[in-house]
């Protein structure tokens, strides 16, 4: 059906082409290219007043204080044993927390410093451009925890991500030692991001959080939710830990073939859950959205005030239009009989509906791909540059 | 650049155009990026006409009641920002105009950092005075699962969000703490890129939703054609790509101007600008390429 | 015995299990839990994963075979990222419980995580998603050609969408007033036309098509017809 | 006598006047007051039922629940014990009765609530509220079948039975001939080809992991190609996106390789795992492309944008290129771009076809019946719309919408 695409152009790609001719006018080029951008640069660097790839922080300091509540004297327990050592709970005692020193309780009284525990103190920082930097600048008061200033760090940081992101674009070009650089470093970092991603928001609130709630909360999430039924949630965390370390096996020298039964497992669970799912919402749905009625009727109002049903040319053809559509697309996926015949021009028709549905969501995706890239020159224009 | 060719080729108008069809595709390229990087240092821009679908996404959400619970799920990550923040930034914006109660959520790991992006940028820069956190708006960040987060959210919301994003317990939060499952919400809105989104949404969100509750979506130009045979039944309201986004930005916008930095939400339009450029350049280059097309068929006798 | 029928069994059992979970609100959760299940098993064999990536750089920078530089470098960005991300280095603490240094986030701007984040892996995702532009041009260009009636309806269907994309098509086809007869004639309608009743019926019939064939291929799998991924050593 | 038998009536019929003259607005209460557990659902849902005695004279009706367990603990709920349910149509009462939703499990059990009490009220003409009638006390409970997914089933049994009964049928010895699908007709032409030229190669098995139905229909064709490129010993390459699949992978490859006969070239680190990081993945694979220049291509499985950056590139450097995928979304770029296609249902049937086995063959006769129950229905359900539509109020129209409910629509 698609031999059209074997178009007459030559096998040869320009890549060929490219790695014939002697390899001088190449570095010619990349010579040129790296004077042109360091004197381009260094211009663009020195003529703006406020220089290129200029990134402020909006800088807070936050300060945390132990407390506990002021515990009123009927209580049994004395708060002097729970002072003594504000470790010897198991898990952190509720009565105890870190507030901010202005903390309206501490005012109140009802809560009271921990002696002997140091207050926590850190800075919370976070990148604005130096348009945005100059507008926070007026409704900051001086003095107070939050002040502006720049950020060499981030300043850094779109230096790099302008270099990497010119290094991509070479590959346009041709293969180059510069996209193999981007190459092995985002292979290497995403990697790893994916595994960190995966350790935090789903091996630790999930696994360990059901095999060891306390080391966690303790240790990693304080705040993970506590399960109604924590002696099964852990029983049943053990069979993904199972399944893990079958597959895991495999990279052991011998017995790599136990690897078959957690893909089993997978393999199994995604085509039950996804046999029910692709009938329910597919298959069925859509049957139902073809079931359009060939005549179609608008509801308007006529001469005489009262409701009445006129008949829609253009809905009916769109209607008749669709359901002819699907028949003939059902046919042309028939595998049990070849397309010759009427089944082979019923096909034919369904192949022109296929074309156009493609050509009409090639169209359509075109916008979206030239954003993509509009994205990216606003950035080395805007945050990089600075024109 | 050209590649070398072995057939003879006819001298004059016609031998341009063969030469033209073996064209080395760098040269394509390099029009491309030349098509969109010149528009944006000269900031061209052309009036936007609002379609049937972002009208039906814009009455969507002006219809309901204010005050009403929407629930909007951020699925797309850094790679389709461009397409998608705009109409994420633009939705915030009508949402919190009319006052709704909105609670963040994401189905893509980095959708968290593209909400709270929207909520910085939009909700808090022009309501932040009348949005406070756990009453009127809360962030319950990425889950992992993706459909299955849905299906989950289905029966029981707690048990697919017991804490919000920053940890906290989501029974101390009143704005869901009676929330059970999708059927509390008025409005649940996806912008949404590709797997999980908008699909697993309508595959698995749409019944147990209140029947007259709507269901929208934003999305990129490539799962629009995925989506249009769920419109206007299941979904209520579909944007597609850029083109979307400025049309319903132009409808938001009318009704609930913003007088301070207002290019936050102009984003689609802004964009607008390179892309008929970018769009001519594709269209000559169809043309071209037929014509030369055509040209070598007469040398070689037929195409082969 | 052990490395074929048990895993029959397995996947059997565990598909029949999920399909009749559907129907009864008691097994309804079921669904919920092997989701879970699948998520923690995956984030478990990132370790299979990172093992296979480390193997194979290393090996490749022993033998000094060309490029063996450039598996350095994946090396190092692999290990300072993970490293970075999984003891939260330089993570803000956590506003209610600042004492537990792994309750703070690591993936804030300030952070190294996040730095890497915000300033390679977004920018490097994001310029490869952007290279798509220039593919679509020379797709253009190049398979775009009409050489029989198949092609002209791609090529033709995609030139009406991209000028109805655009002011181009208001500006061409504006002026044919929306009621007259020949309003079909304009651009936008022509576009709705064929995106909401041509392309839907095309979508509609190959999403039916694919529920179809996901059906049968998960019945292949399930009663053992289809045995290809089982191992015959 | 007959005096006073008739007193007890005149006094009823003057209290019935004194009643209802100065409080004539006020309408007689509701009546047969009751609530049901909806049958056959998953919990939180119950039917409340009520009478109407004079449907004129009512206007509203109004339905309160009393609070759950949960609900009574939270701060003034004290004030007030009845929580507004609605304030429907008085009619709505009759029959099945007013279907109330989204009631809160109990703490302690997931699949029931607490026992409720629901209470229904009428509204006057003039906005009067009669005092409120109570039903007897209810629990949600989840049953043991979902009632409204019948439907459902019976289509799961009817494509499972027509995939099952071909296979049956096959093995009893009907011809289970299938069309000629070129794209996979074009396997052993471009591994032959590769090997011709002494270059190799590239399976891509898409970037979703095992828990998407294409990335293990794409696995079972890569078992395919990898069994040509045993026998044809060509040097074949899967970069991976998941490491579950990379194992996945090598299992299915080693395997193709025995049953090729040729256990000792199986080289397992051709197939290795690159990065989760779809954009990551495809740097790598594009990057290889231009350094290795495969002379085949395959991208078998799930794929988003990528696709076409993966096509253009293999155009570049002259490969043969034949993809498979069910993400309708990426279909224009394959078939723009590579030079064959699997649209769809042909992917998922390429496995079986390659197999040449007969059980796997007849299930894609199986598939041919489910399209061609698929066609039936939408034939049935677009002529009694149409029939519905020429005459709204005639019989087909409640035929019609019965017909689409069947299907969930």
């Amino acid at each position: 059906m698609n031999d059209t695409n074997r178009d007459g152009s030559s096998r040869g790609g320009p890549n060929d082409a490219g790695a014939q001719p002697a390899k001088r006018p190449n570095t010619l080029l990349w010579v040129a290219l790296a004077v042109f951008g360091i004197v381009g640069l260094s211009l663009n660097a020195f003529m703006r007043p406020e220089g290129m790839a200029k990134r402020f922080a909006v800088v807070t300091t936050v300060e945390r204080v132990l407390v506990e509540e002021t515990v009123p004297a009927a209580v049994e327990e004395s708060p002097a044993a729970v002072a003594a050592d504000p470790k010897s709970t198991q898990d952190p005692d509720p009565r105890r927390k870190w507030v901010a020193p202005e903390d309206a309780g501490l005012a109140a009284g009802t809560l009271r410093r921990v002696d002997g525990v140091e207050p926590i103190r850190w800075e919370t920082r976070e990148s604005v451009k130096a348009s945005e930097a100059e507008l926070l600048r007026s409704e900051i008061k001086p003095g107070g925890p939050v002040r502006i200033e720049s950020s060499p760090i981030d300043s850094l940081g779109i230096w790099v991500a302008a270099l990497l992101t010119l290094f991509i674009l070479s590959f346009v070009y041709r293969d180059n030692p510069f996209y193999k650089v981007a190459e092995s470093i985002l292979i290497g970092v995403s990697a790893a991001y994916w595994m960190v991603v995966g350790f935090w928001s789903t091996i630790v609130p999930q696994l360990l959080g059901a095999l060891a709630p306390g080391f966690v909360r303790e240790y990693a999430m304080p705040s993970l939710p506590a399960s109604a039924t924590p002696g099964l949630d852990a029983a049943l965390a053990f069979v993904p830990l199972l399944l893990g370390f079958m597959l895991l096996w495999r990279l052991a020298p011998k017995g790599g073939w136990i690897s078959v039964w957690p893909i089993a497992f997978v393999i199994g669970t995604t085509a039950g859950i996804r046999l029910v799912g692709a009938i329910e919402a597919d298959l069925m749905r859509q049957l139902v959205a073809a079931m359009k009625p060939l005549v179609v009727f608008e509801e308007g109002v006529a001469a005489s005030g009262e409701a009445i049903r006129m008949f829609d040319f253009w809905g009916s053809v769109g209607s008749v239009v669709g359901v002819v559509g699907d028949l003939s697309v059902l046919t042309y996926f028939f595998f049990s009989v070849e397309h010759k015949g009427a089944v082979g021009k019923t096909a034919r028709v369904g192949i022109w509906f296929l074309m156009i549905s493609f050509g009409s969501a090639f169209g359509l995706t075109v916008m979206g791909r030239i954003t993509l890239l509009l994205q990216r020159f606003e950035f080395l224009f805007t945050d990089w540059l600075n024109i | 650049m050209t590649t070398k060719n072995t057939e003879q080729t006819p001298d004059g108008m016609r031998g341009f155009f063969v030469r033209l069809g073996r064209l080395d595709r760098r040269w394509i390229f390099l029009a491309m990026g030349l098509s969109i990087a010149v528009p944006i240092l000269l900031k061209l821009r052309f009036p936007e006409v609002p379609g049937p679908m972002a009208r039906a996404t814009f009455d969507s959400i002006e219809s309901l009641p204010d005050g009403s619970r929407v629930l909007l799920s951020f699925d797309f990550d850094p790679a389709s920002k461009a397409e998608l923040q705009p109409m994420a930034n633009a939705l915030v914006h009508h949402c919190a105009s009319k006052g709704h109660k909105i609670v963040f959520m994401a189905l893509w790991p980095l959708g968290k950092q593209m909400a709270d992006q929207a909520i910085k940028e939009v909700l808090l820069e022009y309501h932040g005075d009348k949005y406070e956190y756990g009453t009127d708006y809360v962030q319950l960040g990425f889950k992992a699962g993706n459909e299955g987060v849905i299906k989950v959210l289905t029966t029981n919301v707690a048990e697919a969000y017991p804490t919000d994003a920053s940890g906290a317990a989501a029974s101390g939060l009143p704005l869901i703490a009676d929330v059970r499952d999708l059927g509390s919400f008025d409005l649940v809105s996806t912008v949404s890129a590709g797997y999980p989104g908008a699909k697993e949404w309508v595959q698995y969100g749409r019944e147990s939703m209140k029947p007259e509750a709507r269901l929208t979506s934003g999305s990129t130009g490539v799962q629009a054609s995925q989506l249009f045979p769920y419109y206007p039944a299941q979904l209520n309201g579909l944007l597609v790509a850029v083109k979307g986004a400025a049309e319903y930005e132009t409808l938001v916008t009318e009704k609930y101007p913003v007088d301070r930095n207002s290019e936050r939400l102009e984003q689609g339009r802004i964009r607008m600008g390179p892309q008929l450029v970018a769009h001519l350049l594709m269209i000559a280059l169809i043309v071209l390429g037929n014509i030369a097309m055509i040209a070598s068929r007469g040398t070689q006798g037929g195409a082969r | 015995m052990l490395r074929r029928t048990i895993p029959m069994l397995i996947l059997a059992s565990a598909g029949l299990l999920l399909i009749v979970a559907k129907f009864s609100p008691f097994t309804v959760s079921w669904q919920e839990t092997v989701l879970g299940w699948f998520n923690i098993l995956a984030a478990v064999a990132f370790v299979l994963g990172a093992g296979n990536l480390l193997a194979v750089n290393l090996e490749q920078i022993s033998s000094r075979r060309p490029g063996w530089a450039y598996a350095a470098i994946t090396l190092f960005a692999f290990a300072v990222t993970l490293v970075v991300g999984m003891f939260k280095v330089g993570a803000v603490p956590n506003g209610m419980h600042p004492d537990i240094h792994l309750a703070g986030a690591h993936d804030v701007p300030q952070a190294p995580f996040g730095w890497i984040y915000d300033y390679m892996l977004v920018p490097l995702t994001s310029t490869m998603f952007a290279m798509l532009a220039f593919y679509v041009a020379s797709a253009a260009f190049r398979a775009f050609r009409a050489k029989n009636i198949e092609a002209i309806l791609l090529l033709g269907t995609a030139f009406i969408i991209l000028l109805s994309q655009t002011a181009a098509g208001m500006f061409l086809t504006g002026w044919i007033p929306e009621d007259s007869v020949f309003s079909f004639l304009r651009l936008d309608v022509m576009k709705r036309g064929i995106t909401e009743h041509v392309q839907t019926a095309g979508m509609r019939a190959i999403t039916i098509g694919i529920a179809l064939g996901v059906a049968a291929t998960s019945l292949r799998l399930i009663f053992g017809i289809d045995k290809s991924y089982l191992s015959k050593t | 006598m007959l005096r006073i038998r008739r007193v007890p009536a005149m006094l009823a019929a003057l209290l019935a006047l004194v009643a209802t003259a100065p409080l004539a607005a006020l309408p007689p209460d509701p009546v047969d007051v009751s609530a049901v557990d909806r049958p056959g659902d998953g919990g939180a849902a119950v039917f409340v039922r009520w009478r109407v005695p004079a449907p004129d004279e009512t206007a509203r009706a109004i339905v309160e629940r009393s609070r759950t367990v949960a609900e009574a603990t939270r701060e003034g709920a004290a004030e007030t014990p009845w929580i507004l349910v609605a304030e429907v149509d008085p009619l709505l009462g009759q029959g099945d009765g007013y279907l109330v939703t989204g009631i809160p499990n109990s703490k302690g059990d997931r699949h029931a609530s607490d026992e409720i009490v629901f209470r229904v009220a009428f509204i006057g003409t003039d906005g009067e509220r009669t005092p409120a009638v109570e039903a007897a006390p209810v629990v949600a409970r989840a049953n043991a079948f979902l009632l409204d997914k019948i439907p459902l089933a019976i289509v799961c049994v009817v494509v499972s039975a027509s995939v099952l009964a071909w296979i049956l049928l096959s093995r009893a010895g009907w011809s289970v001939k299938i069309r000629r699908i070129a794209a996979l007709e074009a396997i052993d032409e471009a591994v032959g080809r590769a090997t011709e030229m002494g270059r190799s190669v590239l399976f891509v098995p898409g970037i979703q992991d095992m828990n998407d139905i294409q990335t293990v229909a794409g696995v079972t064709i890569l078992g395919r190609v990898a069994k040509t490129a045993a026998e044809y010993d060509a040097k074949l390459e899967v970069p991976t996106a998941r490491s579950i699949v990379m194992t996945a992978a090598r299992e299915t490859v080693q395997s193709a390789h025995f049953a090729a006969g040729r256990p000792e070239t199986y080289d397992e680190s051709s197939i290795r795992y690159i990065t989760d990081e779809q954009f990551g993945y495809v740097a790598y694979v594009a990057g290889r492309m231009v350094r290795e220049k495969p002379a085949a291509c395959f991208y078998m499985g799930a794929f988003y944008a990528e696709s076409l950056v993966l096509a253009e590139n293999g155009n570049a450097i002259g490969a043969i290129q034949v993809a498979g995928t069910a993400e309708a979304s990426q279909l224009p770029f394959f078939v723009a771009a590579c030079d064959y296609t699997l649209i769809g249902e042909e992917f998922y049937a390429a496995s079986a076809y390659l197999s040449g086995e007969r059980d796997q063959l007849g299930s894609i006769k199986g598939q041919d019946l489910g399209k061609l129950f698929a066609a039936g229905a939408i034939i049935v359900g677009a002529i009694l719309a149409t029939l519905a539509s020429l005459s709204p109020s005639g019989p087909m129209a409640g035929a019609s919408t019965a017909f689409r409910a069947f299907f969930g629509g």
